[in-house]
C-alpha cells in the first residue's frame, strides 16, 4: 500500500480530479498548502514597502492506493496538473504499513478503496 | 496599434494623463470661480447674536428643503460603502482589492469628472428645454448670494445630490466586469460614462430635455440611472466574456461562490437605508402638506417594494430549487427597490409591493437569461439595474397616476439602449486597442495581486505566514 | 400529524400559503385604498414656482415634525444591519447564511405583515381606549388630503416608524434562536409576532390600551420592544433546547464561539447608532423649545446609558474573570441601551449613567443565570432585551420624573409574561406538530447547507478548491 | 515603584479605581442637577392637540438648528465604526479584540470623562476669553428651561456633538500604538486625553481662548482635532518602539500586513460619511441663507477634498510602486478630509481639490518618512490625522477667505507640540512606572488572547475544533 | 515508529480527544481538510446554479507513537470516532525512521513522547 | 529520499527560512496546523465561559530530501526553531520511495531538489 502525496497548482485541482476519475481514483484527501520550490516569488507592495512573497499557494494531495494502483494513479495526475511550466508541482511516495477503515474495522488492501 | 504599446507603458500614461487632467482643471477652474463669501464666518454663534431681521417662513422653508436634501445626498452617498460590500462579498477573496479600489474610485474618479463636466451636461439649462444635447459650462456654481425661498435650491447640494447618482450608475458597471478587467481600463471608461454618457442621457429627463418634454416619468432613476448603469455592464460584460471557468466546457454554467455573504447582506442593507435618500431625496423639495405627503408615501412605497421584492425571491427560489436562496434574494431586494425607484412617487401601497414582488420574480429570471446566454454578470448587475429598472420604467405606465404607457414604454426602452451602444463601443475600441481583459494566468491567481500587487487578507492568519 | 406530513411537503406547503397570502393581500388591499393625488408631481420645483400661498409656521412645524420622524425611521430600520452583524457575528460561520438570511426576513416579513394586519391591531382607534384588543383594519391609510399642523403625523411615516419597531421585536427572537431552529417555522413564528403578539401588547400602551390609562411609562419601548422580543426568544430557547455541545455531560456550559467579533463589534455600533432613531424618533414631535429639551435630553441620556453599560461591563468582566472580555462588554452597551428606553426622556443624565451602569451589571448576571438554568442563547438576547427591559421599565419608576412604581411593576410584569406566555405555547404546538428543530447531523453541518444549501464563505480561500 | 506592583494588582487597581470614580461620580453629579422637567410628557401627540400659542419662526429656527446639531453628533458619532474597522483591518487578526475594543472604550470612556470634566475644561465660559485655561465646573447643564431661538444651542446636543469629537482624537491615538499596548495603559491615557489634553488646548480655540483672539481658524478641527490625536499617537508610538518585526535587523521595513482590506474599506467609506457631520456639523447654525450657503459649500468641499486625495493617491502610489496601492488609497482619502477639515467654510471648490489633492501626496510621504524614522504606526494615524492636520491648519492661512497665515502658523504648530510634548510625558512616565508595552510572547501569540483571553474568529472554522 | 494519519468526521474530533486521552496519547497534531470517500457528496446551490460538492469537510490527525502504542492508539481512534456510518473516515500507519525532539536534541523512542 | 516533517512555533518560520536558506534548502511546503504537545494550553473566556485551549496554533513544514541532504537539514531546522522552551517542536523523518517532478516527469533522486 502506497501514500500519494502531490503538490499541485491550485487551479488544476478541478482537472487532477477529472483525470483521476478516468483512471477509477476517486477517494483522496486535499488540503492547502504553501510551497517553495523553483518557481520564482512575486512581489507584493504594502503602504509603500515591497516585499517578496515565496511561499506560493498550492493544493496538497493525499491518495492511499494498492499497490497496482501506484503508477496508473501518478500517470493520472501528471496529466492533469501538467502543463510544462515552472511550478507544476510534485509527486512523492511512501509506504502505508496498514490502513483502517474505521466504519468497518477492515485492514490492509481491503480497506483501501 | 496594440503592439505598438505595451501594457507598462500604457499605465505609465494613463497615469500622466490624470495628472495633467488635474493640473489644468484646477488653474481652469479657480479662475471660473470667485472667493466665496465668508458666509460661515458671519454666521457663526458669536455673530448670530447681533441684531438681524426676523426670519421669513420662506427662508425657513428653503433652509429646511436644501438640509434634507443634503442629509439625502449623505445617504445616497453612503450607498457606494453598500455597493463595495455586495460586489466584494459576491466575488472571490482573491479578486477583493480590486473590487474595493473600484468602489473608492467609482466615488471619487465620478465626483471629480461629474464636478469638471458631467453637471454641466445633465443640467444645461432652459436653453435646450426639450433637446438632446447641451452644456452649461465647466465646473459647478457656488452659490454665493443665493437668497433662498421655497422654490431654491443651492447649486452646491443640488451638484453633491447628482453626483452621488452619477457615482451609483457607474459603481453598477464595476460589478457586472468584475473579476477579468484591467484595473486602468476600469478608470478609462469610469472617466467617460460618468463624464459623458450617464450625463448626457439623464439631460433628456432631468436637465429638461426631450423625454421630458414627451411626458416620460422617471422619478427617482430606475430608468436614467439604474438601467443606464445595468447596460452598461451588460456591455462589458458581454465584450470581456465569462471568467474562467463560470461555463463548463458543455456551456453548463457552473458555481463561482462570492467569499462573503455577510459583507454582501451588510451591502444590501446599507444600499437599502441609502435609498432613502435616492428616493424621497429625490422629490427636492420637502416643505408643505403636498411634499409631504409626497415625501412619506414614497418611503413607505420604497419599503413595501423592497421587502415584497425579497419576500418573492424568496418563495421563488424556495420552490424552485428546494431552499431559499440567500444571494438571489438580497438580489430580489435590490431589484424591489430599482423597481419601485421611478414610480414611488404616483402608485399607492399595495401598487407598490406587486411591482415590487414582480421584480423579485424578474430578477431571478434575469439571472437565468444570462447563463443561458452564456454572459457572466458575477454580482448580477444587469438583472437587478437593467432588467427591474426597464421595469421600473414600464410599470409607471401601468400603475403611475397619470399614465402614459407609450411615453414610458420610449423611455425605457431608448436609454437602456443607448446606453449599452455607447458602451458596447467605447469597450470595443479599447478592446482592439488594449485588450481589456488581464491575462488566464492573472485571473486564476487574482486581480489583487495582479493588478495591485497586494492581497485583502493577508494578515487573516492568527499567526504570520511568509 | 407530525407523521402525516413529511418535511418537504411542509416547506412547499409554507411556500403556497405564503404565495396564496401575497396573492390574497393585494387585490384586497388594492380595492381598500384610493390612487394616491399626483402629490410628487405638483410638488415638482417647475411647480413650486407657481404662485402658491405662504408657508405657514404651523406647516413648517408639521414638516419638521414629520421630516425628522422619517429620519429617525431610517436609522430604526438601519438597526436591522447591526442585529444581522451582531447575531452572525456571534454565531459559527456554519450558520451565518442562516442568520443573515432571518435579518433580511425578519424586516421583510415584518414590514408586510405590519402593514397587513399589525397597524390595525396596534393602533385600533379612540374606540378601544383603555382596553386589550382592538382592530381598525386591514392596511394603511394612505394619508393623502392630509393638512398638516405641528399636533399631526403623516400616517405612512407613521407607519414607517412603527413596522421599524415590530421588526426589531421579531429580529431578538432569531437571535435568542440561532443555530438550531427549522427556516420555515421560522417564517411561521414571524409572522404570527409581528401580526399578532407584538401589535396586541404594543396596543396596551401606545395604541391607548389599558396600560395607558393605568398610566404605565414606557418611552420607547424597554418593555414593549424589547421584552417582548427577549421573552419571547426565552421561549423558545427553551422549547428548541441548547445547541449540541452547549453544556458538557455534567452540565457545565462550554463555549461555542463567534466567528467575527468584527462583525459583531460592528453591529453593536450600528445598533447604537440607530438607538438615536428609536429613543429621540419617539418622541415624535421635535418642534418647539420643550420638544427640542426633551429630544436632546433624550439623545444624551441614551448616549450616557450606552457607555456606562459597556464601562461597568468592562469592569466587571475584568474584575470577574481576570480579562475584559469583548463580547460581553457590547452585550452591555447594547444592555444600557435597552435599559434607558423606557425612561430616556424623564431622567437626568447621572441618573442614565446610573440605569446603564446598573444594565451593565444585569447581563452579565443573566448570561450566568442562563448558563445556570441551561438555556442556550447564542447572542445573549435574553439578557440584553428581556432582563434589560424589564429593568428599564421598573428604573422609570425609581427614577423617572413623574414615578409611579406600582403602575410601572405591573406594565414590566405583565408584558413580558404574556409574550412568553404567547409564544411558548405557540412554540410548543409547532413543535408538537412539526418538530421545530432540524436534525443532528444537520445541525452539526451547519444550517446554511442544510437549509439553503448555500455557504457564507465559500470563495474565501483565495484559490477554489472544488 | 515598578518593582513594587505587579502586573496583575495593577489590573485589579485599574478597576478599583474605575470603579470607585464611577461611585463618586454619580452622587455627586446627582446632585449638580435637578430632575428634568418632564418636558417630553407634554410634548407628547396627546397633549399638543391641546390649545397652545402659534409657533413663532424664531422657534423653528431653533427648532431646526438644533435638530440638524442632533443629526450631526449621530453623524460624528458613527465615525467611532469607521475607525473601528479601518484599525482592525489594517492590523493582524490576532489583535483584533484588542483593537475593537479599545474602539470600543474610546467613545465609552470619552463620553463619560468628557461629560464629567471635559466639556468644563473645553467651554469654560466669557470669563476666560483670551486665555489658556479655565473650569465651569462638572458636568453638563441639562438645559431645562431653555427658551429657543436662532442663537440658541441646547446644552445637551451641544455636549453630544462635542464629545463625539473628544472621542475622535482619542481613537486617532490607539490606531497609531496598535498591537503592542497593555489595555489597562490605554485605559489610563484615555482619561487623561479626553479629559484633560484634548478639551485644553480646544478651549484656546473653540472655548474662546487665546488661539481664538490671535484670529487663528479652525473650522472643524484639523489642528485640534486631527493633529492633536495624530501627535499624542505619535509620541505614543515612538515609546512604545516598533512591533516586533516592523523593521528587519538591518532597518529595512517590513510588511506586516493587516488582515482585512474589505474591513478598512467599509471603515474609510464610513468615517467619509461621519465627516458629513463633523465638517458641515460644525456650523452650528444652520438657518437662513448665510448659514445655508456655508452649510453647502462645506459639503461639497469636503467631498470634493476627499476624492482628490484618494484620487491623487492612486496616481503616486501607481507612479511610485507601479501598482496604484488600495491601503495607502484609503489613507489619502482620509488625508484629504482631514486636511480640508479646518477650511472647508472658507475656500473654492478648487481649492478645496487642491488641498486635498495635496494631503494625498502627503500622506504618501508621512508613511515613508515613519518608515525613515523606524517608527512603527500599523495605520498611517500619524501621516492621515499628524501631517495632514497641520497641512489643513496651513493651508487656510493659503487659501482661506480671510488669510492669517501668521496666526494659522503658530496655532498649526503649537497645538500639535503641545498634544505631542504633553502625552509624550504622560507615555513616558507610565512607561517608567509600569512598562506599558505587552511581552515579546504575548505579542507574537496577539494581544487578543494575551489581554483579553478571546479570540475574533474562532468560530470562523466551518467546522469547530478544539 | 510510527506515524498515524486518521480522517474523521469534522464533529467527532471531540470524542476522539477523549478517547485517546483516556489511552494515555495526548500529543498530536490536527488540521482541516478537505475529503472524498465512500460518503456521497451533496448539492449546494448559488445564484441559481446547483452543484455537487463532493470534497468534504474532514478533521486529520497526525499522531507520532513508538510501536507498542500502535494498536491501543488505533483503537482509542476507532472507539471515538466510529459511528458506523458511512464517512466515519480512515487510519494509515507510516513508518518513522527518525523523530527529533527540537528543544533538547533527544532523538528516537524517547522524542516521541 | 527522505521526507522530514517538522512542526514548529508559528513566529520561529521566519528563523527557520533563514536557517534553511543559509543550508542550501529552499524548497519546501508550509501548512497551518493545531498541536498538543508537552505545551500547557492556556486559558480562554467566552462570555463568562472558562475553557481551556490545548491545540495550539504551529506551522508544519515538509521537506524532501536525498539522504545527503538529511542531517544538515535537520540542524538548520532546529537551530532556526530552537529556544530550549517547550512548545519548540518536533521533527519526524520518513522515507520516500519515489518522487516525481510533474513538468519533466523526471523521478528519483533528480526530481528532488
Ligand atoms: N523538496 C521538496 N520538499 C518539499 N516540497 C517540495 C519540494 N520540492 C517541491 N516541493 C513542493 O512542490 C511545489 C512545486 O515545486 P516546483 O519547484 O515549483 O516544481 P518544479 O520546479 O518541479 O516545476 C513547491 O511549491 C513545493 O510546495
Ligand atoms: N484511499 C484514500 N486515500 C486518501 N484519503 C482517503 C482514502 N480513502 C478515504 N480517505 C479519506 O477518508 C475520508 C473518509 O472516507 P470514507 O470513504 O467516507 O470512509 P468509509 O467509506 O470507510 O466510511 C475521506 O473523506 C478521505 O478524506
Ligand atoms: N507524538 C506526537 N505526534 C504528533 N505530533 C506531535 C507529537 N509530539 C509533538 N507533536 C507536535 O509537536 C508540537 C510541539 O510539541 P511539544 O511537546 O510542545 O514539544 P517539546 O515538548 O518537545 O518541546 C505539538 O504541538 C504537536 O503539534
Amino acid at each position: 500500500m502506497k501514500l500519494i502525496t502531490a503538490i499541485i497548482q491550485p487551479h488544476k485541482l478541478t482537472d487532477v480530479k477529472a483525470s483521476l476519475a478516468k483512471a477509477g481514483v476517486t477517494k483522496m484527501t486535499v488540503s492547502n498548502v504553501l510551497g517553495a520550490g523553483q518557481q520564482k516569488g512575486y512581489d507584493e507592495n504594502y503602504r509603500g514597502v515591497v516585499h517578496e512573497v515565496n511561499l506560493l499557494k498550492k493544493v496538497e494531495l493525499q491518495i492511499a492506493v494498492n499497490d497496482e494502483y501506484l503508477e496508473p494513479t501518478i500517470k493520472a495526475i501528471v496529466e492533469g496538473a501538467h502543463t510544462g511550466k515552472i511550478g507544476d508541482g510534485k509527486i512523492f511516495v511512501t509506504t502505508i504499513d496498514e490502513t483502517i477503515r474505521i466504519r468497518t474495522g477492515e485492514r490492509g488492501k481491503a480497506a483501501i478503496g | 496599434m496594440a503592439n505598438l504599446m505595451k501594457y507598462f507603458s500604457m499605465e505609465k500614461l494613463i497615469s500622466s494623463v490624470l495628472i495633467l487632467t488635474a493640473l489644468w482643471a484646477f488653474p481652469l477652474s479657480l479662475s471660473a470661480q470667485e472667493t466665496p463669501a465668508p458666509a460661515a464666518e458671519t454666521a457663526a454663534p458669536a455673530t448670530a447674536e447681533e441684531e438681524v431681521p426676523a426670519i421669513t417662513t420662506e427662508t425657513l422653508a428653503y433652509t429646511v428643503d436644501n438640509l434634507i436634501l443634503f442629509l439625502a445626498a449623505v445617504l445616497v452617498l453612503f450607498m457606494q460603502a453598500g455597493f463595495a460590500m455586495v460586489t466584494a462579498g459576491l466575488n472571490a477573496a482573491k479578486n477583493t482589492v480590486n473590487v474595493l479600489y473600484k468602489s473608492v474610485m467609482d466615488v471619487s474618479i465620478g465626483v471629480l469628472v461629474f464636478w469638471l463636466i458631467g453637471y454641466g451636461l445633465m443640467y444645461p439649462g432652459a436653453d435646450f428645454a426639450g433637446g438632446f444635447f447641451g452644456f452649461a459650462g465647466f465646473g459647478v456654481p457656488d452659490g454665493s448670494g443665493v437668497v433662498g425661498d421655497r422654490a431654491t435650491l443651492h447649486p452646491q447640494v443640488d451638484f453633491l445630490f447628482q453626483a452621488a447618482f452619477a457615482a451609483t450608475a457607474a459603481t453598477i458597471v464595476a460589478g457586472a466586469m468584475a473579476g477579468r478587467l484591467k484595473f486602468y481600463i476600469y478608470v478609462i471608461y469610469s472617466i467617460v460614462l460618468t463624464g459623458f454618457i450617464y450625463p448626457i442621457s439623464g439631460m433628456w429627463k432631468w436637465g429638461g430635455g426631450w423625454l421630458n418634454t414627451l411626458g416620460f416619468h422617471d422619478f427617482a432613476g430606475s430608468i436614467l440611472v439604474h438601467s443606464v448603469g445595468g447596460f452598461a455592464g451588460l456591455a462589458g460584460a458581454i465584450i470581456l466574456g465569462p471568467r474562467i471557468g463560470k461555463f463548463a466546457p458543455d456551456g453548463k454554467p457552473q458555481v463561482l461562490a462570492g467569499h462573503s455573504l455577510t459583507m454582501a447582506a451588510l451591502g444590501a442593507f446599507i444600499l437599502w437605508i441609502g435609498w432613502y435618500g435616492f428616493n424621497p431625496g429625490s422629490n427636492l423639495h420637502f416643505t408643505g402638506d403636498a411634499n409631504i405627503h409626497a415625501v412619506m408615501t414614497i418611503a413607505t412605497n420604497t419599503t413595501l417594494a423592497a421587502v415584497a421584492g425579497a419576500v418573492v425571491t424568496m418563495i421563488v427560489t424556495w420552490t424552485a430549487y428546494g431552499k431559499p436562496e440567500l444571494s438571489m434574494t438580497l438580489n430580489g431586494l435590490l431589484a424591489g427597490l430599482v423597481g419601485i425607484t421611478a414610480g414611488c412617487d404616483s402608485v399607492t401601497n399595495p401598487e407598490a409591493m406587486l411591482i415590487g414582488g414582480i421584480a423579485g420574480i424578474l430578477v431571478v429570471l434575469g439571472v437565468k437569461l444570462l447563463d443561458k446566454l452564456k454572459i457572466d454578470d458575477p454580482v448580477g448587475a444587469f438583472p437587478v439595474h437593467g432588467v427591474n429598472g426597464i421595469w421600473g420604467g414600464i410599470a409607471v405606465g401601468i400603475f403611475g397616476a397619470d399614465k402614459n404607457l407609450g411615453a414610458q414604454l420610449i423611455g425605457s426602452l431608448v436609454v437602456p439602449l443607448y446606453a449599452f451602444a455607447a458602451m458596447f463601443v467605447i469597450f470595443f475600441v479599447l478592446h482592439k486597442l488594449f485588450n481589456i481583459r488581464v491575462s488566464r494566468e492573472e485571473e486564476l491567481k487574482g486581480l489583487d495581486v495582479g493588478e495591485h500587487k497586494e492581497e485583502a487578507y493577508k494578515g487573516f492568519q492568527i499567526f504570520t505566514i511568509d
